[in-house]
């Protein structure tokens, strides 16, 4: 009996088919002006991964320099720079756009069965601001950066630094601006494009974490953007809404900022957490254990999302009473990712297990997220986040909830359709090295900087005690290995563009509706749009459809 | 499946076997699925325009509880007259807007055109009062980070027609220093509204040239739809910001 | 390289021998908050162990070759509630324990020593009642609750003390506390953890633990002649806040012996308890904060006192408890008429908002 | 050539027809006439209402007409009172959202000056 699923049709006559969207049409500006949500989602992985590789060398950059307690590779206000942009970069221009941008992008009107996303020129409108964003961080980068934090604390961001930070603010508004339209379109395409017979609870999980995280992108973001806003207009005209010294306070911009910075949270890892369904199910050969339960548990983390942000300024003199109610709810936002975890975990129970790269991918977001989430819980609680915060603690927990979740699971799904976007295969052995050298390389670099932050070592410190050296010198060593794990799939998935074998509609024997169609699919994803007559997941249906294939061959 | 492909790039064939309106977006299945997804949006987009002056009425609630006074005297700045001239303003043109929608839908181009342009002029009109009241602000040096003066708060009666009406005491200096943030959110609050208004009134330039060479009266009226929901949205705003900068505070502390 | 790898060596040897998961413990709030992070260390350490378990025990079991058929299960309510239910009662467990400690760190004893603590731009400046100024270092008696009021001249700053296991931000503009009973004598770790421009991680300082005898010592050494509760009496008769403030029946400010933790009715009827930052907020934004009978005539000082300056003023107040010496302090200053005028100046200044920038020249007034 | 156009116009108007029908019904200008003059009736009453000094009452009576007027503009004039539950939906989570913000936002700014710090 084979241990693997992949069924592959004969190489030897195989094609990728001649006709499909990136042959459609050729030509620069027949990719600049498409409308075609799969060029879009190309572009954005384009973009996306150079971006990607920015956020990466910054923080390569933050680890030399913390490598030795002084501050020796640059001086102090370089390296607050340095983290800064590392922190824009990685969380406005990789992070919230990464998988919905990409992956959601290519594949939730196929999921549900629509010639394309419901509204095409705003699709593409959302990445070039994407793209105006992109290019206004590289410009504030050039021109000196900025040393807010990526958090923009005021007053310090608008009185007290003479950095870009206007044109980091209209950067961070536009790409803002960019994920708003992105939320809007998936939301409008879900409710108003289904295929006939695909209801709610037909459809993937993946389109059900997308629809969660939508709902927070339209009304999380724009609250950051008047934030922004009054932060420009303080700094520019000097308007005392955040300045003390105008009787203005500050903590009321943390209250606006953070509405939409911990919502953001969810907006990353929820489509992450879309992903992992798909895959888990895939390679175990069965329905999610409790559908609905994760479907619903989508909903919930979006829904309590936004009652929670507070749990980011325990400790800044907001009222200790409120931060009761706040902690409480943190608590509550808690579960629903506890319920998903041990839905996956009972998904493979009874299953036939197999062990492809998105796969490999898949555990280790299981096991790093059920870290970063129990860790999370101990800055949710009020009495131990006055110790754990602003240290390395909480910096090691969003790194294992963002990189080692989200970040495995953005891989995670770029295998696992990438056969479906470019018609080949990725090389298996060497992509299957590539996960578990990201997995040991992230687990060297970041459980480290839980036991310095427990051992009080301050977030965003260039230098730091020498007793803190020798865990500093695991994680800089640890951030070598994680970056090599990174580089790996950026070369062989690009060799296997023109190398891989043909993938054939359904590599996997995935039951999803974008396995069904040719790969890579027709612009217009469906020759007729298909009509829906079963539950997603139904592995049954698919063994059907397989004899009928083979009967007709036959026959 | 290499056949499957064939009746694909037959596409356009396809495409002329059941015809569709030329302003059908080709991946629609119908007209109404169309109408219903845009105007979704639309709903969607006001939905996050909620949330960004959200913000805004959050700082005004806390910072109007904190300052009481300072707001008082503040308001008493605004005047009551061009602020209600204001809210009649905008809501006629919302009205008019609303006939424009209604007349896009009968299909009465000169309709049309002629409530588009009303509440085109409308707009204008607001703007044009706004600025008036900005004018004055400025002028007495109220406008927040700009030599902003708190001279006619430490000493009421030197801002002679306003004591004149309102009789206000002079507030102590430290109280009087905080009608800079009354005057910060009032310029935040009105500026964004504004701000809002001028997008609208060039998009009503740009439909009032479509909408002659008869763009919206062939049954197709999304857009039209579209643009006056997001027209009656600003009037919404201003709605809530009609009394919360001149109406609530309006007596003494 | 080579230095690196030598660095390396040495500190490999001596976190070996000196290995630690988390900091001394040296304050008695330290032990609970460890208590609390210990349990929800092992119950995260269960849960993880549960779902690693599980996902391994599934692989291995139902892998493809074992296992080739899936057996397809819709899901199961009990179970789900079961992993709904238990982690809930876990998370609640841990709310109350965690808000019963922070309520513990936040809400200072009646008996505390009290320690100012300015954060500016970057340094920490310590004023013992005593009148001893630190700066970046911090010294401390065991055995005795001390409260640190906080405040920022600048940007936000936060006050960390990892072997405390007490950390709190000091924010521009208002007073913020925190407590903690030092058991253990011994140097710690002080630093600035909330971000706060170029130089952030160079706000470090010392904690220095004290037996009582040896903060006796260290007190006795470093006086600085005045106490700050005296410089703020100084400060007091300089800007003639006895003008008002003096106790006689015709004074047209209220009395301020013993007003300190007193519970007044302020003129729009809300009730206060007179602690650090009511007085500092009644000094600087008076008009809010007139208390009943009395009318809104106090000038703001907004601009004219360092946070030093207001520091000493609200440290002598708290030690005010009879108007005698205020008198005497009068009857002195009325001869001065120059301080008069200073006051009166400060009653009518010109009515355009004071940049913060102005306040070190105050201080400079105030000092001389 | 023409009978074939015909045929395409035909099916076009007819495409246009069921179009109609899925259009949310027309409101007449009746309504809008008398809801505009119902708004302008309001702006009227409130601003009269600002000048009675109520004490606490004038932010209640302004902000409550003012609820009334926004919801009047939404039901006609935005056409919400004939439109489908979703977008009624979609208004009311709106209206949620910004009131979570600016609820959960005050929990802080009003229980602060409870106990000390």
């Amino acid at each position: 009996m084979s241990t693997t699923i992949v069924s592959l049709p004969d190489q030897s006559t195989a094609r990728v088919p001649k006709t499909n969207f990136l042959t459609k049409e050729n030509g620069l500006l027949s990719w600049l002006l498409t409308g075609d949500h799969k060029r879009i989602a190309t572009l954005y992985l384009i973009s996306i991964t150079f971006f990607f590789f920015i956020g990466g060398a910054l923080a390569g950059l933050i680890r030399l320099e913390l490598l030795t307690p002084q501050s020796d590779l640059m001086a102090t206000d370089t390296y607050n720079k340095v983290f800064t942009m590392h922190g824009v970069v990685m969380i406005f221009l990789f992070l919230v756009p990464s998988v919905p941008a990409t992956l959601g992008n290519f594949l939730i009107p196929i999921m549900i069965g629509a010639k394309d996303l419901a509204l095409p020129k705003i699709n593409l409108l959302s990445w070039y601001l994407y793209v105006v964003g992109g290019i206004l961080v590289l410009y504030t980068m050039i021109t000196g950066g900025v040393d807010t934090g990526w958090t923009f604390t005021v007053p310090l961001s608008t009185h007290y630094l003479n950095t870009n930070v206007l044109s980091t603010g209209l950067a961070v508004f536009v790409a803002g601006f960019s994920s708003i339209f992105t939320g809007l379109n998936f939301i409008v395409t879900i409710h108003k494009m289904r295929a006939p017979g695909m209801t709610w609870f037909r459809l993937p999980l993946f389109v059900w974490a997308h629809y969660a995280a939508s709902i927070l992108m339209v009304l999380g973001t724009p609250v950051l953007a008047i934030a922004i806003v009054l932060v420009a207009l303080e700094r520019t005209t000097g308007i005392g809404v955040f300045d003390p010294a105008k009787g203005g306070d500050p903590i009321l911009f943390q209250h606006l900022f953070w509405f939409y910075s911990h919502p953001a949270v969810y907006i990353m890892i929820l489509p992450g957490m879309g992903v992992i369904s798909e895959v888990v199910s895939t390679f175990a050969r069965k329905r999610v254990f409790g559908y609905t339960a994760v479907a619903f548990s989508s909903v919930a983390i979006a829904v309590f999302g936004f009652f929670v942000w507070e749990h980011h300024m325990f400790i800044m003199g907001v009222s200790n009473y409120s931060t009761l109610v706040f902690s409480l709810l943190t608590m509550l936002v808690a579960v629903p990712s506890a319920i998903k975890i041990f839905n996956w975990t009972f998904t493979l129970y009874k299953g036939s297990i197999t062990f492809e790269t998105p796969m490999l991918y898949a555990f280790g977001f299981m096991g790093l997220f059920t870290i970063g989430g129990l860790t999370g819980v101990f800055l949710g609680t009020t009495g131990t986040d006055i110790h754990l915060t602003e240290t390395y603690f909480i910096v090691a927990h969003f790194h294992f909830v963002m990189v080692g979740g989200m970040l495995m699971a953005f891989l995670a799904g770029i295998h696992f359709w990438w056969p479906k976007w470019t018609g080949r295969m990725y090389p298996e052995k060497i992509s299957q090295l590539a996960a578990l050298v990201t997995f040991i390389g992230f687990n060297f670099t970041f459980f480290p900087q839980f036991i310095v932050g427990t051992l009080g070592m301050p977030r965003r410190y260039a230098a730091y005690p020498a007793e803190f050296q020798i865990l500093n010198v695991f994680s800089t060593a640890g951030a070598t290995i994680l970056g090599v794990g990174y580089l790996l799939p950026l070369l062989y998935l690009a060799w296997s563009l023109k190398y891989g074998e043909v993938a054939g509609n359904n590599p996997w024997q995935a039951t999803g509706l974008e396995w069904q169609i040719q790969s890579p699919p027709l612009t217009e994803n469906f020759v007729e749009i298909p009509v829906v007559d079963r539950d997603a997941y139904d592995y049954e249906w698919l063994e059907r459809q397989k004899e009928k294939e083979v009967t007709t061959s036959v026959g | 499946m290499s056949d499957s492909t064939a009746i694909v790039n037959g596409a356009p064939a396809d495409a002329h076997e059941h015809p569709h309106p030329p302003y059908q977006r080709h991946h629609f299945e119908s007209m109404g699925q169309q109408v219903d997804a845009t105007s979704f949006a639309m709903w969607l987009f006001l939905l996050t325009e909620v949330m960004f002056f959200g913000g805004l009425f959050t700082a005004y609630l806390i910072y109007r509880n904190w300052y009481y006074p300072a707001f008082v005297v503040g308001s008493h700045q605004l005047d009551i007259f061009w602020g209600t001239a204001n809210t009649a303003v905008l809501i006629t043109s919302s009205f008019t807007m609303a006939m424009g929608v209604w007349s896009a839908e009968m299909r009465r181009k000169g309709l049309l055109v002629f409530f588009l342009v009303m509440t085109f002029l409308l707009g204008l009109a607001f703007l044009g009062i706004k600025t008036i009241e900005y004018g004055e602000k400025i002028e007495k040096h109220h406008v927040p980070g700009f030599h902003y003066s708190v001279q006619s708060f430490v000493d009421s009666r030197s801002d002679k027609e306003v004591f004149e009406k309102y009789h206000d005491k002079s507030l102590p200096l430290d109280m009087a220093r905080h009608t800079e943030v009354y005057f910060s959110l009032y310029f935040a609050m009105t500026g964004m509204h504004a701000l809002h208004m001028i997008i609208g009134i060039a998009i009503l330039a740009f439909m009032i040239v479509r909408a002659r060479a008869g763009a919206y009266t062939t049954g197709h009226i999304t857009f039209v739809e579209n643009f006056g929901l997001y027209w009656h949205f600003v009037d919404i705003i201003w709605i809530f910001l009609f009394p919360l900068l001149y109406l609530i505070s309006r007596h003494g502390y | 390289m080579n230095h690196i790898s030598d660095v390396i060596w040495k500190f490999l040897v001596k976190w070996l021998t000196n290995f630690a998961l988390f900091p001394p413990e040296a304050s008695k709030i330290a032990p609970q908050m460890d208590a609390l992070y210990f349990f929800m260390v092992l119950v995260s350490l269960i849960g993880l162990t549960v779902v690693v378990l599980l996902i391994t025990s599934f692989s291995v079991l139902y892998r493809k070759r074992r296992h080739p058929v899936a057996v397809q299960i819709e899901g199961s309510t009990l179970l789900e509630a079961t992993w709904t239910i238990i982690p809930l009662g876990l998370f609640l467990v841990m709310f109350v324990w965690g808000a019963i400690v922070y309520f513990r760190i936040y809400t200072p004893p009646a008996n505390a020593m009290n320690i100012y603590v300015v954060g500016k731009q970057w340094m920490w400046k310590a004023e013992h009642p005593g009148g001893q100024h630190e700066i970046n270092s911090l010294h401390i008696p065991t055995g005795r609750p001390i409260q640190l009021t906080l405040i920022s001249q600048d940007v936000f700053h936060s006050f960390s003390i990892p072997a405390f296991r007490v950390k709190r931000e000091a924010i521009p503009g208002r007073y913020t506390s925190v407590w903690f009973e030092p058991t253990t004598p011994g140097t710690y770790h002080l630093f600035c953890t909330q971000y706060c421009g170029t130089n952030h991680s160079a706000m470090i300082g010392e904690i220095v633990v004290l037996s009582p005898d040896d903060y006796k010592k260290w007190l006795a050494d470093s006086t600085s002649g005045m106490s700050l509760a005296q410089n703020g009496e100084r400060l007091f008769a300089t800007l003639s806040c006895n003008a008002c403030h003096n106790g006689r029946p015709d004074s047209r400010g209220p009395s301020l012996a013993n007003v300190f933790g007193s519970k007044l009715t302020l003129t729009n009827g809300s009730a206060v308890t007179a602690d650090e930052a009511f007085l500092r907020q009644a000094i600087l934004n008076p008009s809010e904060h007139v208390t009943q009978g009395y009318s809104p005539i106090m000038p703001t000082y907004q601009g004219q006192i360092s946070e030093d300056g207001v520091i000493a003023l609200v440290e002598y107040i708290k030690n005010l408890n009879s108007n005698y010496r205020v008198e005497q302090t009068l009857n002195t200053t009325n001869l001065l008429p120059e301080s008069e005028g200073k006051a009166s100046g400060a009653a009518a200044r010109p009515a355009t908002a004071t940049p913060p920038a102005k306040a070190p020249q105050g201080q400079g007034t105030v000092k001389q | 050539m023409s009978a074939k156009q015909e045929q395409h116009l035909s099916k076009h108007d007819q495409l246009l027809h069921d179009f109609h029908d899925n259009l949310d019904h027309v409101v007449p200008p009746r309504i809008y006439i008398i809801v505009g003059s119902v708004l302008l009736i309001f702006t009227g009453i409130t601003v009269a209402a600002s000048y009675a000094d109520m004490g606490v009452f004038n932010p209640v009576v302004a902000l409550f007409i003012a609820v009334v007027k926004a919801t009047i503009v939404v039901l006609f004039f935005m056409h919400v009172k004939y439109s489908s539950k979703l977008t009624k939906l979609t208004v009311a989570g709106g209206i949620f959202t910004f009131l979570v913000l600016v609820g959960m936002t005050l929990a802080d700014y009003v229980t602060r000056a409870w106990g000390r710090w």
